[in-house]
């Protein structure tokens, strides 16, 4: 094999601390080394020409870059090759960037360490094949999981495409939180009045398949060929039937029932409707609190509802989905500030959290939108909102900035003083983070025009005095401790990755970080995808994120699912496992470890058992190769021989 | 009445500490009533010695160590392995003692300083630990003969009991409750306290009593506006601080309180039925002779009750 | 080239392989490069789709033929994108890490861990510690230089 | 203390002393972000000449003049409040103690009524193998140049039968002041291994 070899300075990244020449100049020393050089921007445009030229040259049959990360590179090197006429499994990457140039600044060490990086790549190449991938169509529908803001315009974009979505929500309507707030920063616009048309639009999409109060089951598969089951939770109302009249909701006895959408601030019917611009505007039974399932009487709502939609004897339900893409946008919950017992632990009626404020704002809200005190139902005058609690504070596990508080208390403060002009806001913060177009300049307006205090320091203490609350705080600007007595206390309740939210990326194979939060393949250029191929992001799932940036990701979703399915077929990745049907002894271990069920037994004519690969469906984990005893199924690309190679040149 | 005694006695050993001795004498006093009532026996450690305090823990936690490590070797010789304090200050030395004792960076200095065999196998506990965790609150609800039903007592904790967390190992941190259920138990009705833990100005009772005039002043403040009749507390400074020094915070806030400060012990021999002398209640500075008095027209009308019923 | 600084006499000589999965712990020292957590530079890494591909013939014939360690560092359980490799390769390894005494071989010289894509600063602790253990340990007596 | 005006900062700033102040604690000085818990939470930030998030603030810049000088160190009473709110995990609280114990080391303590107070207690414990609080209070009256300080409570106190006119000598008294001669045997060595 006559093999070149490209080691890249990365400008002074890799030759800063890593002698590119020396590297380049012992390679030549390796066997099938024809051609060696450094180079100073290998992945950019006169860099590919120049490996390309050198391909045809010297008439390369194999090419090893010694670069960045391959996770990083490895795809536009291929193509470059491929572009010259080889295979692009005929190259091979040496990560001497990541690995090598900057972790250690002792040039010496890293040179040597380079040299062998590249030596190791060199000798697996010797043993590299050609491989080709075959083609798979592609099931040109997207599956959307959580129908907040960022799922629901991902369905949208997705629909306007002309593509056909599965949405599926937990919860009995879709919205999200946003259906739950009031206004919005920075433009204080009515959250439903911006929201309400587009789910609206989602219920009159034809090519839009709505599943509320339903979660993903299983998913088996891979891109293009997505299998779900969606478990459909029983509702105890045959929604084909439900008008969403509400005629049970008003009868129903049963009034104890918690109300999650007011933040447990109000209760609800045992049968019940979310909200009056719910979509799907259908009733659900709540059973815990139904008189009919607690104590085997009343039946009033089956009595009463005109269509006769009741059925107690509804079951859950399993529907099967196929589709080819999957977007993750199941949002997040907030943190429970019931930890904070210096806060009272959440024992004092008058200390909520952010989200319940926002209910005590909505006209839609449990006091129709006049700021009450939940405790005794008067209006405050004095109001504290204090940042930051269960984010930015290591004592509780949540060291992360929750991104959208500082805004919200900003927002929240000035919609007080507009309902309660009399009223006084004090903010306790540690840093305002207002970054995005407009935003430091809505902060701003809350002190300038608005008349917020800011008081810069964390809250050490809330109790009860009287029937008011102290809180103690420090002004560390002014470095004492101070005193605020308020009517009520509004508390910044951070972002927290939404409950479950482990569970299902373990249905998906993907990667979530320590806080439950999705993981995108890349951080700054891979924002909305996961590596798993075919899954994608959007929105608060994924960290932190506010509306406009929910929504944009929602969009992006969309558009990467939209270029995914651009094409009718898409190319398998032909590093799978492969049987060598002359070793195969037929014991069929490698069956029964392989986790995707890629493997069948065959029986040849001579009556011989024999394992074979489904090219298709095999993952290429190698657990089958690792398994197998006389290593008859081999792993293209990561052949036994190939990884001994690399080993080889470390034993020397 | 005679007293009971569990079918299983605990057996602990007993650091009363110096307060005790003399300021505090009816905290010791009632602890040991109220000990024997539950069927706890508790031996004194013999020539126990100060722990040092806060003088010793300031100059050098080695000291500090070391002059605790003396009364934990003498308990450890004589085969406990548990150590009772009522002393939250002499607790904290104790159990401070212990951590040096395993930490593998200062096990030796302290070994060396110490110069008595010790292994470490004993543990340091309060009495409210003692009371809440071991004998367990229907325990004590099964020993009161005479409920303190119509009296509100706030529970005041102190800075040290349950804090900082890690190191005390007991109740919440922010919002203990073990006295709050020990006081339910006696029949006490327990106002909401969000003081409990606020700290009483603690030693500078000495230094700088203008502190704990203002410091003080604020719990009996709250105490006050809570509806409470008196105050519990397990703590010889905090009872000092809240008992002996009231007249002057009453000079310093210009302010009339007269809130009968109890330890908890002498609340639950009262709800027990042992005779208020023997109790020490007579010690105390601010006088508890109104709660007597509440709590005698309770006895008689319960009793008037009972008759009845008979 | 052979003098390197104060940062251990044995840098030199010693000499460790990696197997890092492709989709977390691989990921993970790439974060680590990219946040610039320094490391010791003894470390080589093979990059494997899954830790579950690791034969442990792989672990052994190095450590026969005179690496000085060998570290295998996958997805975090639960958290393997291929559902279940991770913990194949983890029952594997404990059966091979048993028997590496039997072949003379320090049991120290192999670790198996979980680092997970985000986690660079727990890839740098892991390698320092894993490094710091094998210079304590010394080379390889098998070494047949 | 004098607030100071301008901190000329590389010229006062001393690097190794927030080493030893870590060293001495086992906290990460560097973990504070100054969100002023600790100050909300103490109850003597108001008689503190620097508050805690400031004294904490002034190690992160190596202040070590300034802060083993402040009054602030030793009028804190160790109640843990700080420490038990601290975002951060920062044992404030044993930060406290740590800097009052190197301000000893140092000879820099400013609280002089506070030292002399547990001097007096630590000389008794020597002495006696007990505190005697009859001999404690007129004795520190005495030094500290307050003969009156609680001479209101004393009469009923004495009323009461609380303070005992003896001292309780404890049997094993030598042995305590061992303890205490050994430990200052180990300081001083300490201190000679340092210089
Ligand atoms: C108090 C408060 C005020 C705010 N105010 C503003 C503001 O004024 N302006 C602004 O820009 N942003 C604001 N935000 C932020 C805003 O709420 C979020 O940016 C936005 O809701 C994120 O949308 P999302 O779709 O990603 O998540 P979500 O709104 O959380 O929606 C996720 C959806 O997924 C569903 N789901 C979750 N798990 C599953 C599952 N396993 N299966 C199926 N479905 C599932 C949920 O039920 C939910 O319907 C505020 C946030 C709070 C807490
Ligand atoms: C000092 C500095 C450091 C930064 N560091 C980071 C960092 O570490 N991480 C990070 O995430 N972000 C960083 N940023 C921000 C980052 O640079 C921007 O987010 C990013 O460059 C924006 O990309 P863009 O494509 O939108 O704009 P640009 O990078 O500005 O690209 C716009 C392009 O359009 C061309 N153009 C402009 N007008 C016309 C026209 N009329 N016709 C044709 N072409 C036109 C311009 O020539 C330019 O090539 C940094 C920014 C600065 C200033
Ligand atoms: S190939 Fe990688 S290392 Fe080389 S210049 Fe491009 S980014 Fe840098
Ligand atoms: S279940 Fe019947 S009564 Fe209830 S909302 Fe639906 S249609 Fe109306
Ligand atoms: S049967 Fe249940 S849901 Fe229906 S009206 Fe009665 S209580 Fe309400
Ligand atoms: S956004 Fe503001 S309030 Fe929210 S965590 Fe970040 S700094 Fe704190
Ligand atoms: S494990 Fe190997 S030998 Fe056994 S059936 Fe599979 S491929 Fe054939
Ligand atoms: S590599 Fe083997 S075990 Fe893995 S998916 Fe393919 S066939 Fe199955
Ligand atoms: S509470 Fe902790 S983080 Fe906050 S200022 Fe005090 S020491 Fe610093
Ligand atoms: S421990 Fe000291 S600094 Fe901390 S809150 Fe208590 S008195 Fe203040």
């Amino acid at each position: 094999m006559r093999i070149g070899v490209f080691v890249c300075q990365c400008g002074t990244n890799i030759a800063g601390t890593v002698d590119t020449e020396a590297v380049a100049r012992r390679a030549m020393e390796y066997a099938d080394v024809v051609y060696a050089t450094s180079y100073v921007y290998t992945c950019s445009e006169p860099g590919q020409q120049e490996i390309q030229r050198r391909i045809k040259e010297m008439n390369l049959q194999g090419v090893v870059v010694a670069a960045c990360s391959p996770r990083m590179h490895e795809p536009t090197f291929r193509r470059a090759v491929e572009r010259a006429g080889l295979n692009r499994y005929m190259f091979e990457m040496a990560n001497i960037r990541e690995h090598v140039s900057w972790i250690s600044t002792d040039k010496e060490a890293n040179t040597r360490k380079a040299m062998e990086l590249v030596h190791m790549a060199v000798a697996k190449l010797r043993f590299n094949q050609p491989l080709f991938s075959s083609k798979v169509p592609i099931n040109k529908r997207v599956l959307i999981i959580g129908a907040g803001v960022a799922g629901i315009q991902a369905a949208l974009d997705c629909s306007d495409g002309g593509l056909d979505v599965v949405l599926v929500e937990k919860n009995p309507s879709i919205g999200g939180k946003m259906a739950q707030l009031d206004k919005t920063f920075p433009t204080i616009d009515c959250s439903s009045c911006i929201l309400g048309p587009k789910m609206v639009d989602i219920s009159q999409k034809e090519n839009v398949t709505l599943h509320a109060c339903s979660e993903v089951e299983s998913v088996s598969g891979y891109v293009g060929n997505f299998k779900v089951q969606i478990r459909k939770k029983a509702t105890y109302v045959n929604w084909n039937a439900c008008t969403g009249c509400g005629e049970c909701v008003r009868k129903c006895p049963s009034r104890k029932a918690p109300d999650p959408f007011n933040e447990h601030l109000a209760t609800a019917r045992a049968i019940n409707i979310p909200f009056p611009q719910a979509i799907p505007k259908k009733a659900a039974i709540n059973r815990d609190y139904c008189l009919h399932f607690t104590k085997g009487k009343c039946g009033v709502c089956k009595k009463i509802c005109p269509v006769n939609a009741i059925d107690y004897d509804m079951q859950d339900e399993l529907v099967s989905e196929e589709v080819g893409a999957i977007i993750v946008a199941t949002g997040f919950d907030l943190f429970d500030h019931s930890v904070y017992g210096e806060y009272g632990g959440g024992r004092y009626p008058d200390v909520i959290s952010g989200l319940q404020y926002e209910r005590i704002l909505s006209a839609s809200g449990p006091f129709g939108g006049h700021i009450r005190r939940p405790s005794n139902g008067r209006e405050p005058r004095d109001i504290v909102f204090i940042a930051c609690v269960g984010s930015r504070d290591a004592s509780v596990g949540r060291p992360y900035c929750s991104g959208v508080c500082c805004m919200y208390i900003a927002k929240q403060a000035i919609l007080t003083r507009d309902h309660l002009p009399d009223s006084n806001c004090y903010v306790f913060y540690m840093d305002i983070r207002s970054p995005g177009k407009n935003y430091d300049e809505f902060v701003r307006r809350a002190q300038e025009e608005y008349g917020v205090q800011y008081i810069r320091g964390r809250v050490g203490k809330i109790y009860p005095r009287g029937d008011r609350m102290v809180v103690q705080g420090a002004d560390t600007l002014l470095g004492i401790q101070v005193e605020v007595e308020a009517d009520l206390v509004v508390l910044a309740t951070g972002v927290e990755a939404s409950a479950g939210a482990g569970e299902l990326a373990e249905k998906l194979r993907i990667s979530y970080d320590q806080y439950g939060f999705y993981m995108e393949s890349h951080p700054k250029l891979r924002p909305v995808e996961t590596n798993t191929a075919g899954v994608f992001l959007a929105g608060a799932c994924q960290g932190p994120k506010d509306i406009p940036a929910s929504v944009a990701q929602g969009s992006a979703a969309a558009a990467k699912v939209q270029a995914l399915f651009a094409r009718d077929a898409i190319e398998t990745d032909p590093q799978v496992a492969l049987v060598n049907e002359r070793t195969c002894v037929g014991c069929l271990k490698c069956i029964m470890v392989c986790p995707f069920g890629a493997i069948q037994s065959k029986t040849l004519r001579d009556g011989s058992i024999k394992a074979e690969v489904l090219a298709s469906v095999c993952q290429g984990c190698g657990l089958c190769n690792a398994t197998c005893p006389p290593k008859a199924i081999q792993l293209q690309h990561a052949t036994d021989n190939q990884i001994l190679a690399e080993l080889n040149i470390l034993c020397a | 009445m005679p007293v009971e005694l569990k079918p299983k006695k605990t057996t602990v050993a007993y650091y009363q500490g110096c307060s005790l001795e003399q300021m505090a004498s009816e905290f010791d006093v009632s602890t040991r009533v109220v000990c024997d009532a539950l069927g706890v026996e508790l031996v004194e450690i013999p020539d126990w010695s100060c722990c040092g305090s806060t003088p010793a823990h300031s100059y050098d936690p080695l000291l500090s160590a070391a002059l605790s490590g003396r009364n934990l070797a003498i308990a450890e010789q004589q085969g406990f392995d548990v150590v009772m304090t009522p002393c939250p200050g002499c607790l904290k030395a104790l159990k401070g003692a212990l951590k040096v004792f395993k930490d593998p960076n200062k096990r030796e200095a302290f070994l060396e300083i110490l110069q008595m065999p010790f292994q470490g196998n004993i543990q340091a506990v309060s009495n409210l630990q003692l009371y809440f965790e071991t004998i367990g609150t229907e325990a004590i609800r099964n020993r009161v003969t005479k409920p303190l039903t119509s009296l509100s007592i706030v529970p005041y904790y102190g800075c040290l009991i349950s804090r900082p967390p890690d190191f005390m190992q007991f109740d919440d941190p922010e919002n203990p409750i073990s006295m709050d259920r020990i006081l339910e138990a006696l029949g006490a009705s327990v106002p909401e306290f969000p003081f409990k833990t606020e700290c009483c100005g603690a030693t500078y009772g000495v230094t700088r009593n203008e502190i704990v005039g203002k410091l003080t002043g604020r719990i009996l403040d709250m105490a006050n506006r809570v509806g409470a009749q008196a105050i519990a507390v397990s703590c010889p400074l905090c009872q000092q601080n809240l008992d002996l020094r009231q007249a002057q915070v009453n000079r310093y806030w210009r302010r009339d309180f007269h809130m009968p400060v109890l330890y908890i012990s002498q609340f639950m021999g009262l709800a027990f039925g042992v005779e208020p002398e023997s109790l020490g209640i007579d010690k105390l500075f601010v006088e508890a002779d109104s709660l007597l008095d509440i709590l005698s027209r309770e006895g008689e009308r319960d009793q008037s009750v009972g008759g009845k019923m008979a | 080239m052979d003098q390197s600084a104060a940062s251990g006499a044995l840098v030199d000589s010693i000499r460790i392989i990696g197997f890092l999965c492709n989709w977390c712990s691989y990921g993970g020292a790439d974060t680590a490069g990219v946040c610039r957590f320094k490391q010791p530079t003894d470390l080589r890494v093979v990059r494997v789709p899954c830790t579950g591909r690791v034969d442990p013939l792989f672990v052994a014939k190095p450590l026969i033929y005179g690496a000085d360690g060998v570290l295998v560092s996958g997805c975090h359980p639960k958290d393997c994108h291929y559902a279940v490799g991770n913990l194949y390769a983890r029952r594997r390894l404990e059966v091979l890490k048993n028997f590496l005494s039997f072949m003379g071989i320090d049991q120290r010289r192999f670790r198996y861990t979980w680092v997970s894509a985000s986690e660079g600063q727990r890839w740098q602790q892991v390698v320092s510690e894993f490094s710091e253990t094998i210079h304590a340990v010394g080379p390889n007596p098998l070494a047949r230089k | 203390m004098e607030r100071v005006h301008t901190l000329a900062i590389q010229a006062t700033s001393d690097p190794r002393f927030i080493g030893e102040v870590e060293r001495a604690s086992g906290q990460q000085i560097s973990h504070c972000y100054q969100c002023g818990n600790c100050s909300a939470s103490c109850a003597y930030t108001y008689v503190y000449d620097y508050p805690a998030n400031q004294i904490m603030r002034l190690v992160q810049l190596g202040q070590k003049d300034i802060v083993l000088t402040s009054k602030a160190i030793w009028l804190c009473a160790a109640c843990q409040a700080c420490t038990t709110r601290c975002p951060c995990n920062i044992d404030v609280a044993k930060v406290m103690e740590s800097l009052r114990v190197l301000s000893r080391q140092e000879k820099k303590v400013s609280g002089r009524d506070i030292q002399l107070f547990y001097d007096e207690f630590l000389k008794l414990v020597k002495r006696f193998g007990r505190v005697f609080e009859t001999g404690l209070l007129p004795l520190f009256g005495m030094k500290a140049k307050k003969p009156f300080t609680d001479m209101d409570l004393a009469p009923r106190v004495i009323r009461k039968g609380k303070l005992g006119l003896i001292p309780h000598k404890v049997k094993g008294r030598k042995h305590v002041e061992g303890i205490f001669e050994r430990f200052e045997a180990y300081c001083s060595r300490r201190e000679k291994d340092k210089g």
